[in-house]
């Protein structure tokens, strides 16, 4: 696509949250601030014996809630081309 | 030597963990047994794992440490993989597996005398999760014959005061079950 | 193509902590790693870790730390200051550390007008040693040494650091916060930036003091914790700037 | 591990179970221990947390002081005030309040510490230790001064001994310390909680105290003596005239199996009990192994060590301590012209790190030869 | 027919101080001496005596006295009031003492809302090692640690403890006064008067700061000491009352 | 009385006068002392007055400290950031220092430390005493860790020995302590200010230090190890071996007419100036006596005093101090096998409080009948 | 003299200051504060050395100024019928 | 023993009883002499008052301790009712006669040598109350010959240094006034 003579790619971004399972304490503090409620338990436990959440990545907006309250560094937001 | 049991009990600090060794303990005292414990402290304490180590003897008890466990009662998976490497080969073992992977749990039963009860699920069907040390206890009074089972219910008396009537009468309803293995 | 657009702080190591779930101290290690890599000054800090939960700050921070007796941070980290006033000093300390056994010090390092920066993570308990009363608990919270609930004759009410440290004129930036909320956590991190920006541009001496969740010395669930500080604790403790003299 | 203890005391002459730390509280409270200032420190804080409750219960004094510092001089002022005060502590705070011991000391109040030892130095860890015994015995704080140092080794210690501290305290007017650690302190052991009853027949009375002057002359609780001749040198020739009368007085040690023992073991508090198990196992293999333990570190049992060697010569002697060897100087000191310096071992470790029963029947066997 | 109508106050014993010619202690112990007489508190009161130039107060005072360590007064007198809340006990400290050393026994106690009356002597300066610089010692002062001076550079400003201590909850009164003229020191035993009457009255912590002369240790004559509190002293020190709190 | 001393360093190599208290403080100054901080505090407070004057004029660190927990706290930070650092107190205030102390020991940073004991226990007074020797050398603080001891008895040896002091504590990586008394520390004589050089040829890189992290992995600077068996124990266990290697290395002290004496005296510091004094009285009247003194208290110098017994085995052993006796016990701790204990005479004194030469004579008569 | 009944005898009253010349320690705070001008240096050492103050009865007040300032408590004010 | 000279100096703060000190000390260092001194510290000085003394000698000085002065200079009246029956008999006293009263000089003045100078007059003669110190040196040193005069004169230079030059002048003269006692 032209514009103006500059050459433009419109590409789609999308940010979505990961979530490090075996960091996961299981404070649940991710769950309340995720607005879309893409956060939950997942109902097993990990190595720590922590039953960690897990993120449903079709209704993250990515807003990075979850990022800034996890106390334990579990959260990467992750911007991917579509 | 010969009589003295090192009863190692581990799990999340809201598991009950000291309260299941204080029950122990308390009926160790009822039926005249000599008996010495020490529970986690300080640090140790930090991301709320708890233990408890009670030894019971008919002997009198010299060293307060206790490095090889020959009895013990696993609540959660992070004390099972913390502690079953440290426990005497063919000893009793009671692993909670509502909380306990079957496949870790196969993957160290060998030389130890593994015993599991859906003690948690249990207790959530009793009503109350916090009871499920005392199912626990009850299978481990059972398996091993550590003590007799009225000294326990003494313990159990002893344990929960006047003040705390109804988690008695829970409690010994939570260690029968266990103690028949009603499970 | 993907990027990760938000991560562990570089300065951050990356291993899983002590705490305990929900605790305050995680939040704080990770905003304190975003500002030391936004601000570049991993390779310049010093960091004195104080008695606490928070001890094993060494584990944690990739940078030089010096772990104190309990109290003494801000004598420690005044005494590294002046030896290397080019270099980053923080002091990180908690409410029993700073407003109990180490009153002396936090008042005196700040009347001197030390070119430090503080963080001061007051949750209302001793954490580390199995949640004790600490200056700062509430009236009526029930701890380990105040099992009646904490009453204000005979134990006094707790002690405001940030008004109290006001009165003191050699220091240029107070500020009480929280980070209870996403709302909060980001103002926090705001003002752990304008702490360190302080220093970096020779203002003199800056605490923010944070509320910070203990939810096992509080015997709550994590959730509990954060609502505990919404509903009790920002009562008695207003948040907001005490000082700021930016000269 | 706390068991409820009944405001009545209907516990009493029942065997109850508590933590050494607790235990060595509920003596106190029994002993009537008016006040108790401390500030929380890992291994020790079971201690404070008893009082917290209990005291309040009982209508007595119990603040929980902004430091160590503040503790001791709470300490201070309640026993010049003529109460009967406690305070407890471990091994870093123990340090910040030697300048406060030495206060005390100096001044002749009575007083009760406990020092839940713990890895040291610095920080170190909250494991049990026993590397403050100099501090203890030879006085941390600045000048001349000694504090009658009693060692449990059981729970039932805990009790008897904290009961004990506190009229040795009295009758002596001066500190007393309870030297635990953090096995003692944290263990749990059935024991009997046996009533309180003064071990001195005469106490004296405290006419000494501040409370206010109404019909006497003025007291004075001090240490300052401006000038020597007529004051600081005789308060401490009158320090250590006591001194010697408490040496001759209030010595304290057990002995198992020393008779005709090739090898006798010389360990205190929790250290001898690991000892004991090891000699239990020795003895069975046929090895001649004795105890000697001392109950009484300041003042310390030489002439019993003495007496022992008299009757039994041929005996080497293992010291074994959780330090890197400090006790084993009050060995040497009280066996000079009786025994050889070579004829005396040791085992010890450094902070925070016990022995265990197999690692003392290794020593002793190397030892033994 | 004669009478004698003021003398010295009956509480003091007759003899004569070590204090220096023109110190500003001496004045304290007469007025401290005139409020316990009038009050008739003598036989029922316990002194907490400071280390400074009035460690030896248990001298001239006719009453108990105990001797603390130095700057733990605050604390000695918190156990001592606890044993007996129905006797008399009055804490006394130098600036040294209270706002150096002492500065988290004084802090404590306060917000513990221990009840106490504390006569808190501010000479500016260590008078009994010799001089050296005090936590109140006025900038450009010099003293033998600060002989170019204080500079609030890497000294910091004198502390105003009256105005820090006013944000302590428990704190019910606090007042600033001076001895330099005779108005001052008339106004500096009636708030001596007033901070026993509160503890008498159960009122709970009071605390008056006195500006007071140390001609030895400002190198000056005694009459250019009191010049020196009143040109100096006054400005940075404001005389007042900073908290009243009956009820 | 300090004289003043050149910027430009003209006084050095000639006779200046200057105060115990301030010699160390110049030999600090020059020996590159970067940092000092102190709380005030008779007899000591010119150390502190000198240093406030002098680190201004070189733009150094001087800070007057809240406290003495302050300004040890701040010794431990300037030590960990590299810096060459100083404190110095009396009796009480060291007691305050001891949590500080054990730190400092346990994270194996180097400091010099000075205490001009006076009169003790508590507030005791403000003249000479030797009463803090235990503290000083079994470590008042908690857990096992030693601090080097150095022991001047003239002002020359006040400014070689501090100079000497900074070396030992960067090359040991240790705090070194003088122990100065009131009267060392207050008495004025001529004495020659060289410059500084340092003592060892290699001193060791403190690569160790904190100076942010550019370029290198951080440093960590603690004494906090939570698990004994691979944090702690080896802590210790380095201590004792750097402790072994010190003790071999570096002993020392001073022998006059001992060959041959029919009575040593074993005395330091002031004290070893009055016993000389009176030793020329006594040699005069035909009395063999000599002269056995320590220049270091730790490490102690046992194997000279053992080496002295073998070439003189009928002298007999007066220990002086200015305590009820504490340095005795080193006397025989290294005496064990070699003298009787009957042999080993004792005159002390309690606090504040010295012996003059006539007394000693007299003492020194009694003993030799 | 009777009046209303009740019998009054007029008094004259005065005070005087009296100075303690051993204990003064010649700070000379009391003759700032006299407004008579009663109060000078004696000239003399007391035992102590100091150079004491005396008072010059005739022209006291008896106004009390001197006890108030006075460090040492040297100060009697006594009332005399004159 | 035969050639130690223990000299008291002693006075109020503000009359130069340290500086007369140092001066002294200084010469006997200038003179090539051993010597070792002390001033009074600390509580001894609440009051206002002064000590110093100062042992010379050919010899090594051994023992710090003075208990016996046999050369003193006593400034004030206090002073002189503190020390003077400390001295030993026979020994050569100066004292400030415009300070202490002759009543009292007599009355002590038994077994010792006793110089009197009007000092202080005299220094406020000379314009500077300060110098009555260094006056009465003058006279010590004349009446006891304990040093020699250059070597007092470069005591004097070192002790008031090249900021202090006027106090210099000042002091040589006060010095040469006591010592050629033209008073
Ligand atoms: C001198 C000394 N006293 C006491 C302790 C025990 N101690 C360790 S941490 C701590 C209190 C911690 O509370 P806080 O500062 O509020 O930190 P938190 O754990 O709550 O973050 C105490 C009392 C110690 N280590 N040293
Ligand atoms: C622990 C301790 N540190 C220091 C001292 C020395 N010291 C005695 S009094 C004093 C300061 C006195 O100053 P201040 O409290 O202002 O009283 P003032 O003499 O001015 O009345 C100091 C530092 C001491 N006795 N104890
Ligand atoms: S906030 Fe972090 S630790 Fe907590 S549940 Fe979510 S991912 Fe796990
Ligand atoms: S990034 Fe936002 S939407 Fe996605 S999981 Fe986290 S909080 Fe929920
Ligand atoms: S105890 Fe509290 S402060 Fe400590 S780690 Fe746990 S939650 Fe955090
Ligand atoms: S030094 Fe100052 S405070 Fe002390 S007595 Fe002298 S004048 Fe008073
Ligand atoms: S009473 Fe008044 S008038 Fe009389 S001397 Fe004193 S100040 Fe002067
Ligand atoms: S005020 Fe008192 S001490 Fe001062 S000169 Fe007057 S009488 Fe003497
Ligand atoms: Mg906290
Ligand atoms: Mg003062």
């Amino acid at each position: 696509m032209q514009f103006a003579g500059i050459s433009v790619i419109f590409v789609t971004m999308s940010k979505k949250a990961k979530i490090n399972q075996f960091k996961c304490k299981g404070c649940y503090y991710c769950i309340d601030v995720c607005r879309s409620g893409s956060i939950t338990k997942s109902g097993q436990g990990n190595p720590k014996g922590y039953d960690y959440v897990v993120v449903d990545e079709a209704k993250c907006t990515g807003c990075g809630n979850c990022y800034t309250v996890c106390p334990d560094c579990c959260v990467d937001i992750i911007e991917t081309e579509e | 030597m010969s009589t003295e049991k090192n009863v190692l009990i581990a799990g999340f600090g809201g598991q009950g963990v000291v309260m299941a060794g204080n029950v122990l303990a308390y009926a160790a005292v009822e039926a005249g047994k000599n008996l010495l414990a020490t529970v986690s402290y300080g640090a140790e304490m930090r991301g709320g794992t708890a233990r408890a180590n009670i030894t019971i003897s008919d002997e009198e008890i010299d060293s307060p440490i206790v490095e090889v466990p020959n009895v013990a009662m696993i609540m959660n998976a992070p004390s099972f993989a913390k502690y079953i490497e440290t426990i005497e080969p063919g000893s009793h073992v009671i692993v909670n597996s509502s909380m306990i992977d079957d496949e870790l749990i196969k993957s160290k039963d060998g030389d130890l005398k593994i015993t599991k009860v859906d003690a948690t699920n249990h207790a959530i069907k009793m009503g109350n999760i916090k009871v499920a040390n005392i199912i626990m206890l009850g299978v481990l009074v059972k398996t091993t014959g550590i003590i007799d089972r009225d000294s326990i219910i003494n313990g159990l008396q002893r344990a929960f005061r006047k003040d705390k009537k109804g988690l008695y009468y829970i409690n010994v309803q939570a260690f029968e079950i266990g103690y028949s293995t009603k499970l | 193509m993907s990027s990760i657009i938000k991560t562990q702080p570089e300065s951050i190591a990356d291993k899983s902590t002590h705490y305990c779930p929900g605790c305050g101290h995680g939040v704080m290690l990770r905003l304190i790693g975003e500002v030391v890599d936004e601000l570049g000054i991993r390779e310049d800090m010093i960091l004195t870790a104080p008695v606490g939960c928070s001890v094993i700050l060494y584990d944690y921070m990739n940078c030089d730390v010096i772990e104190c007796a309990h109290g003494r941070a801000p004598a420690v980290g005044t005494a590294i200051k002046r030896v290397h006033p080019d270099k980053f000093v923080l002091v990180y300390q908690g409410d029993g550390d700073l407003a109990a056994i180490g009153t002396a010090e936090i008042i005196h390092a700040a009347n001197r007008g030390e070119n430090l920066s503080v963080i001061f993570v007051n949750n209302a308990v001793y954490g580390m040693t199995g949640g004790q009363m600490a200056p700062t608990t509430l009236i009526g919270q029930k701890t380990t040494t105040s099992p009646y609930g904490r009453t204000a004759k005979g134990m006094g009410k707790p002690i405001r650091v940030c008004e109290m440290m006001a009165t003191l004129e050699e220091t240029k930036y107070l500020e009480r916060t929280s980070i209870h909320s996403i709302r909060n956590i980001n103002k926090t991190k705001a003002a752990i930036k304008k702490a360190f920006l302080n220093q970096i541009n020779g203002i003199g001496f800056s605490l923010v003091e944070v509320l910070s969740m203990c939810p096992v010395g509080w015997r709550l669930s994590p959730q509990e914790a954060q609502g505990y500080i919404e509903s009790q604790m920002i009562d008695y403790f207003p948040l907001g700037v005490y000082k700021d003299l930016e000269y | 591990m706390p068991e409820t203890i009944d405001k009545k005391s209907s516990s009493v002459g029942k065997k109850v179970l508590l933590k050494g730390n607790e235990a060595v509280a509920e003596a106190a409270i029994k002993a009537g221990c008016d006040a108790y200032f401390a500030y929380p420190i890992t291994p020790q804080t079971e201690t404070a947390e008893y009082f917290s409750k209990r005291m309040v219960d009982l209508n007595r004094i119990f603040i929980q002081a902004e430091s160590e510092v503040a503790a001791i001089n709470m300490v201070f002022g309640a026993s010049a005030a003529g109460a009967r005060v406690m305070t407890s502590s471990s091994s870093p705070g123990i340090s910040l309040k030697q300048e406060g011991i030495s206060y005390i000391a100096g001044a002749e109040l009575p007083c009760v510490l406990i020092n839940v030892v713990r890895g040291g130095p610095g920080l170190g860890n909250i494991l049990p230790s026993q590397a403050d015994y100099f501090q203890t015995t030879r006085g941390g704080g600045h000048g001349d001064y000694r504090c009658i140092t009693l060692v449990p080794n059981s729970i039932q210690e805990c009790y008897d001994m904290t009961m004990a501290a506190f009229d040795l305290a009295d009758y002596y007017r001066m500190p007393v310390f309870i030297l635990s650690d953090g096995i003692i302190g944290q263990m749990v052991e059935p024991f009997v909680m046996h009533e309180y009853s003064p071990m001195f027949a005469n106490m004296p009375k405290k006419d000494w105290a501040l409370t206010g002057c109404k019909g006497r002359e003025p007291n004075v609780v001090r240490t300052l003596y401006m000038s020597p001749a007529d004051g600081l040198e005789q308060l401490n020739r009158r320090l250590f005239a006591k001194y010697e009368k408490i040496e001759a007085e209030y010595r304290d040690c057990q002995q198992i199996s020393c008779d005709g023992a090739d090898l006798i073991i010389i360990a205190y508090g929790a250290t001898s009990r690991i000892a004991k198990a090891a000699i239990k196992k020795l003895n069975k293999n046929g090895k001649k192994v004795g105890l000697f333990r001392p109950k009484t570190v300041w003042p310390w049992p030489g002439p019993e060590l003495v007496e022992l060697v008299k009757n039994n010569k041929k005996a080497k002697f293992l010291v074994i301590e959780m330090s890197m060897g400090q006790m084993i100087e009050d060995v040497k000191l009280s066996l000079m012209d009786v025994v050889k310096k070579d004829w005396i071992y040791f085992y010890g470790m450094g902070g925070g790190w016990c022995p265990t029963p197999e690692t003392i029947c290794e020593k002793v066997n190397e030892v033994l030869g």
